[in-house]
């Protein structure tokens, strides 16, 4: 496959750039912040992101959907990650419509996809049980009753988790508490009683929840009871695909706005970007940066070619993508000086949305180690 | 000398609150004095005036300005008879680690007279006006101006990047007071009351959501003549001595973290355990390169230090605020990795009551503030290695 | 295009020996040509006579020259149609690479038809004379010089790092022709005989004990001027166009070791397993994250020549030569970890035979030759980022 | 303990670098590569260090011995690293003395320590029998047959293997390949039949064989038998304290000759030391060589002292030398640029000497390892 974008991309590229500098731009992150009743997101820029059809590009056809693709949603979402720009994209329309056409039967696709790609309903993925990335480590679980499942657990770190319409729940139905079988998937109806929200502050300011089940009703399984792994493993190759190419975009931000500085302020009388030693880390940082656009590439088109090997290659993208993360963040705030530490200064959320990418699905060192594990070493 | 220890020990046990024998949880713990100063307990207070009866919160200090007196030696046993029961200090703040030692050894006897005695008690807090816009690593481009009416300077200007101004009493202050001198020439060290009219401090809410530093604006602030540390014109001398200070003690800052658990422990603890071993090999290794380092870090110290009395190191302290700082920050990077989400909370309320992301993000701030990290590498490049 | 695979394939199945559709053991396995060649093997000599009889040494170079005389997109079917069966290239050499192209490009017909021919059968094989002692990284201030005869130069200087000049037949050579001039001006490129009179290689002894480079001593040598390529005194513009070539081909070298077994295997074969995992964890750690790192790199290499035909990158060069000579040189120190003891044996009858240690020394010069790495810094931050 | 060395320490240390660099400097390094026969040092060297009492300076003054401890012995091994000389002090008087006189009998000290004090004998410890240090990994055998010990095995990488007076072998007397128990120690006597010396010419080019020993009478037995696995990890603690105290002089030299160089050495007009990003390289390895100068004088003193954690210090000690010493050297070869890589100039001597330093007795990442399991952790 050619590492070059179609001319379709490009151009859905360059039209979500101009849609989220005009609508989501990054003083809008600040706004949002400073408004604590707000879900994290706006919602007339994410009506804007459904009228453009966003939160149809990964479902099929036959489902209302456009069926564009990862390399498609990749451009818009790395955009998002450039303007810091807050939506239920990625938790509805990547997660929960990637899990649902993995392993939803028809019905369930019918019911749900459509909706999703109309943005008509939000969905959140609750899989997290403790601040260690273990999909796998379930103790919620789903027990039998009249035939019906009822869950009952508590759930960490719920990614638009704060007034979703569904939540995608991990229970365990049968097993250990780390066994990777006897896990199922369930779509529970977050209208009914039972269930408690708490919305949690993180630094990325964006809307997360810890989410209490007692005794809810289970709604709709998943896919094969017992066997919820797999769409586990899949969902989390997908959101770190996605996480990788929202960094990429931060990244690229957070670089050119320091490049910028360095030409603009000036010590000792002269730009501080004609310091040798600060040209070469900036160079250093942009060398990195053109390898990270190369990874997330071929991992993004890797998922639409269902690639026997997209998992490896996603994990690489994901480890690169957090380590350079990590370099060119604290660079810019290294680079910024003093008034890279204030608040009042844009290039601190920067380091903050980048480490919350970075974290979420596994950070830079269990993706390394999972790159190893699937490399035969 | 045995009877120093021995008298110290049993005073120590006598004298130091059980409360204060614990190390600090956090800043917040601190005690630093100053006119507005509520202490957090009583035993926070007993111990306080316990040991300023003594002189001992300076302990090196004159007794007859209220220190404790006590040779390099004796200072050393007070340092280690605390260490020994966890005692925490009585009293830590900017007055005894910066301006207490330079007007001790630059100031006036008049200035001695007035300002030491109530450093050593706690009474007055200060804070340091160095930094300012459009300064940054360019101290010799200062710009708050003296103007010299006489017996008294006015001074206009701003300061940034001053600690905690808003809760201090004094500042210690460089301006200009020769207006045509060139760069480091023409700057005086004065001192004034942060109650005199046309002082302003305002918080500056940092990416860490806390307001450790104001921006201070002085607007034709009076400052009598006798309130100049060292000669007039001549604070370039007093400035570098306290720089050196100030690194110093940035550079020994927060190797430890609050409640001193070793970074392997806490790691450990956090992401578990296979075989005895942290669960991931890499961040296993990552902790155990760090540790390494801290610990050639902590001997180093320890080595500059009795060089320093004995044959002479010389201009280190550029090397100690520089690793000091950058230790420090990739200490907290691990943290992060390690914690997982849970380190992204704000932890008001998070499940291990403590704020991991904040320590993070204020850390990122040690090798800015003081002098920034390629300013120490730029002392070590030209002043050491003597390449330029 | 399907009839070109297929006959290709067809033709590569019938004229390929069997012995040369092996990855390179080493170095010494490469087929450079020139007079003075000797067959390693007849299936070396049939290859390469087979492989010329198409010019495929030269696929897309024109076939009125010698060359093979296809489009782009027929080369890259024949690459890979080799690569299917690990075909070995059966003619190698700077003049395939590096003055071939530039001939080509810049060259009178004159100097196409002397050259071009030769360089595509293997005849001649071609070394290069850039760098000159106290120059280094500073090719501007070349000191060789052509002094004007009419209707020849005489070349009288010193080159260094010329590779393998001991063992060619023709240098292309950057001459001072203009000595007023400053700088890049007043530069040529000129081709000679390495048989003229005036001309001595005397190889260099590297640190990992090989001789792959040579000082050339130039003395009185005659060159005529028909033997410059491009214009008389811009000699610059092709000896860049060169430089960005030579910077590609380094930066590509070498991610896999000769036999080509990925880091990972090697490391896992070498230290043994715990569970499935390298016995150490911090070395599983440092190779998986040069892996991901090597993984980045390829498809950025990948990426800049597809982009390159299509939207234009430019510049990339800097970046390929660094990044890839970078990642060769922790290649090598990860598997001298690795080895451990048995990595600082010579190798000269070691239990591996093969010399880990020759190929690690050798390694730290590819980010010295064909420009330094920091060169190349100093490249992307000035002509990309321009910054200045 | 106070980190400064006393004035006794001081003297003793000046001593040895005016008398290597007279006696065995740099350029002899050079000379003894390009004599093959040689056995890796010069004699004469070897006797004015015998003169100057060196190898008795860790042997207890009941046995002629100095007894002037680690510290002392350690300022002379920095020395030799600055000046790549080369002797068998280190397998004798360091190695060999510090077996006899941690487990040996009164006979057998009475017998060697005298010796090795007087540079009278050479020994070398044959430990090793793979390119990995695993000491416990011993496959030689030693059977008793009419109540005297044959050994019988291969032993790599044997320090001043090549004409050694004595061998202390390990060898297996019990147990399975890798147990830490059933290892015994003997001195063979190097004249007997049935030794087969390999010399084996290493990048630093110093005196190295690979010794088979082919049902050879082991001599002496060294200390408890089956239980000489304290003794073994006793003296691989000593000998990476002064691995680490050799790397430290090496890392320094080349240190020292690099910022030499970036004061010299013009382009563009100036001198390279004047461009800023190569100032602050310098300036970071410079910081780092000052790390390293403190952490090896505490395991050297911790040594002295029989300090109860000292293994894990001199752990630390060795990673941290390794590391810093790869940085350094690569850094200075580097900095050099061509004239670097050429054999004709000294530099590249420092990077191969200082790799077999950092390799024997474990690298890097073993003791990063070994110090986070001694850790805790």
């Amino acid at each position: 496959m050619s590492l070059v974008l179609t001319q379709e991309q490009s151009l859905m590229k360059q039209a979500a750039s101009r849609l989220l500098q005009d609508h989501a731009p990054v003083s809008m992150q600040r706004s949002l912040r400073d408004m604590p009743d707000s879900r994290g997101y706006s919602q007339d820029a994410w009506q804007r992101m459904v009228e453009n059809g966003w939160p149809a590009i990964l479902v099929p056809e036959d489902y209302d959907g456009l069926n564009f693709g990862h390399v498609g949603m990749g451009q818009i979402v790395e955009e998002m990650g450039r303007q810091l720009s807050a939506s239920p994209l990625f938790s509805t329309a990547v997660l929960a419509a990637t899990v649902i056409d993995d392993v939803g039967d028809a019905t369930l696709k019918a019911d749900f996809l459509p909706r999703i790609a109309r943005g008509e309903i939000t969905m959140a993925l609750a899989i997290n049980e403790s601040g260690q990335f273990r999909p796998n480590a379930v103790e919620t679980t789903a027990s039998l009753e009249n035939s019906a499942y009822t869950v009952t657990g508590q759930k960490h770190c719920v990614i638009d988790g704060d007034g979703a319409d569904y939540y995608i729940v991990s229970a365990r139905t049968s097993g250990e508490s780390t066994d990777t079988s006897g896990i199922s998937l369930f779509i529970v109806d977050a209208s009914q009683a039972g269930i408690a929200i708490k919305p949690q502050r993180f630094i990325d300011e964006r809307n997360y929840a810890n989410v209490e089940f007692a005794s809810v009703n289970s709604g709709w399984s998943l896919g094969i009871e017992h066997e919820g792994w797999a769409a586990l493993a899949h969902v989390t190759t997908v959101a770190n695909a996605h996480l990788s190419a929202e960094l990429l975009g931060v990244v690229q931000e957070a670089f050119e706005r320091t490049l910028q500085y360095l030409k603009e302020r000036k010590q000792f009388g002269v730009p501080i970007g004609s310091f040798q030693a600060l040209q070469h880390r900036a160079a250093t940082m942009w060398v990195e940066i053109e390898q990270c656009k190369s990874i997330v590439l071929a991992a993004l088109q890797a998922l639409d070619a269902r690639d026997g090997d997209v998992e490896r290659l996603v994990s690489a993208a994901k480890a690169k993508l957090s380590s350079v993360a990590e370099l060119v963040t604290c660079e810019a705030i290294q680079l910024h000086g003093g008034i890279g530490m204030t608040d009042e200064f844009d290039i601190g959320f920067f380091i903050k949305r980048a480490r919350a990418l970075q974290t979420q699905f596994g950070g830079f060192h269990h993706h390394a180690d999972r790159y190893a594990t699937l490399s035969g070493y | 000398m045995t009877d120093f220890r021995a008298e110290t020990r049993a005073w120590l046990e006598h004298n130091c609150p059980s409360a204060m024998r614990r190390p600090l949880e956090s800043d917040a713990d601190i005690c630093w004095g100053g006119r507005g100063w509520e202490f957090h307990s009583d035993d926070q207070r007993n111990w306080l005036e316990r040991m300023v009866s003594k002189g001992w919160t300076a302990p090196t200090w004159p007794a007859a300005l209220g220190g404790g007196g006590l040779s390099a030696e004796q200072a050393q046993i007070l340092s280690e008879e605390m260490a020994r029961i966890d005692a925490r200090k009585a009293l830590d703040n900017f007055g005894l680690w910066m301006i207490g030692p330079a007007i001790l050894k630059y100031g006036s006897e008049r200035l001695k007279k007035q300002h030491i005695p109530a450093i050593v008690r706690g009474d007055i807090r200060w804070c340091q006006g160095y930094s300012e816009p459009n300064a940054g690593s360019d101290l010799a481009g200062l710009q708050t101006k003296a103007e010299d009416h006489g017996d008294h300077f006015v001074v206009n200007g701003q300061k940034v990047w001053t600690s905690h101004a808003d809760k201090c009493d004094w500042m210690f202050c460089l301006v200009r007071t020769d207006p045509d001198a060139k760069k480091q020439c023409g700057i005086s060290l004065v001192l004034f009351d942060m109650q005199t009219p046309g002082v302003k401090a305002l918080p500056i809410k940092l990416i860490s959501g806390s307001s450790p530093f104001c921006e201070t604006f002085l607007d034709n602030v009076k400052v009598d003549k006798d309130q100049v540390v060292g000669e007039i014109n001549d604070g370039w001398t007093v400035a570098k001595y306290l720089l050196t200070h100030e690194r110093e003690t940035i550079g020994a800052f927060g190797l430890k973290g609050p409640g001193g658990d070793p970074l392997g422990f806490t790691v450990r603890r956090v992401c578990g355990v296979t075989n005895g071993k942290i669960r991931n090999g890499g961040i296993r290794s990552d902790v155990a390169r760090w540790d390494i380092d801290a610990k050639a870090f902590e001997l180093t110290m320890q080595r500059v230090n009795e060089a320093n009395s004995m044959q002479g190191v010389g201009n280190a302290s550029a090397m100690l605020k520089l690793v000091g700082t950058e230790l420090n920050k990739r200490r907290h990077e691990i943290l992060m990795e390690a914690h997982g989400t849970d380190a992204l909370n704000w932890g008001d309320g998070s499940p291990n009551g403590r704020a991991v992301a904040r320590d993070w993000l204020r850390s990122k701030g040690n090798s800015i503030e003081g002098g920034t990290s390629e300013i120490q590498l730029n002392i070590i490049a030209k002043h050491i290695l003597r390449l330029g």
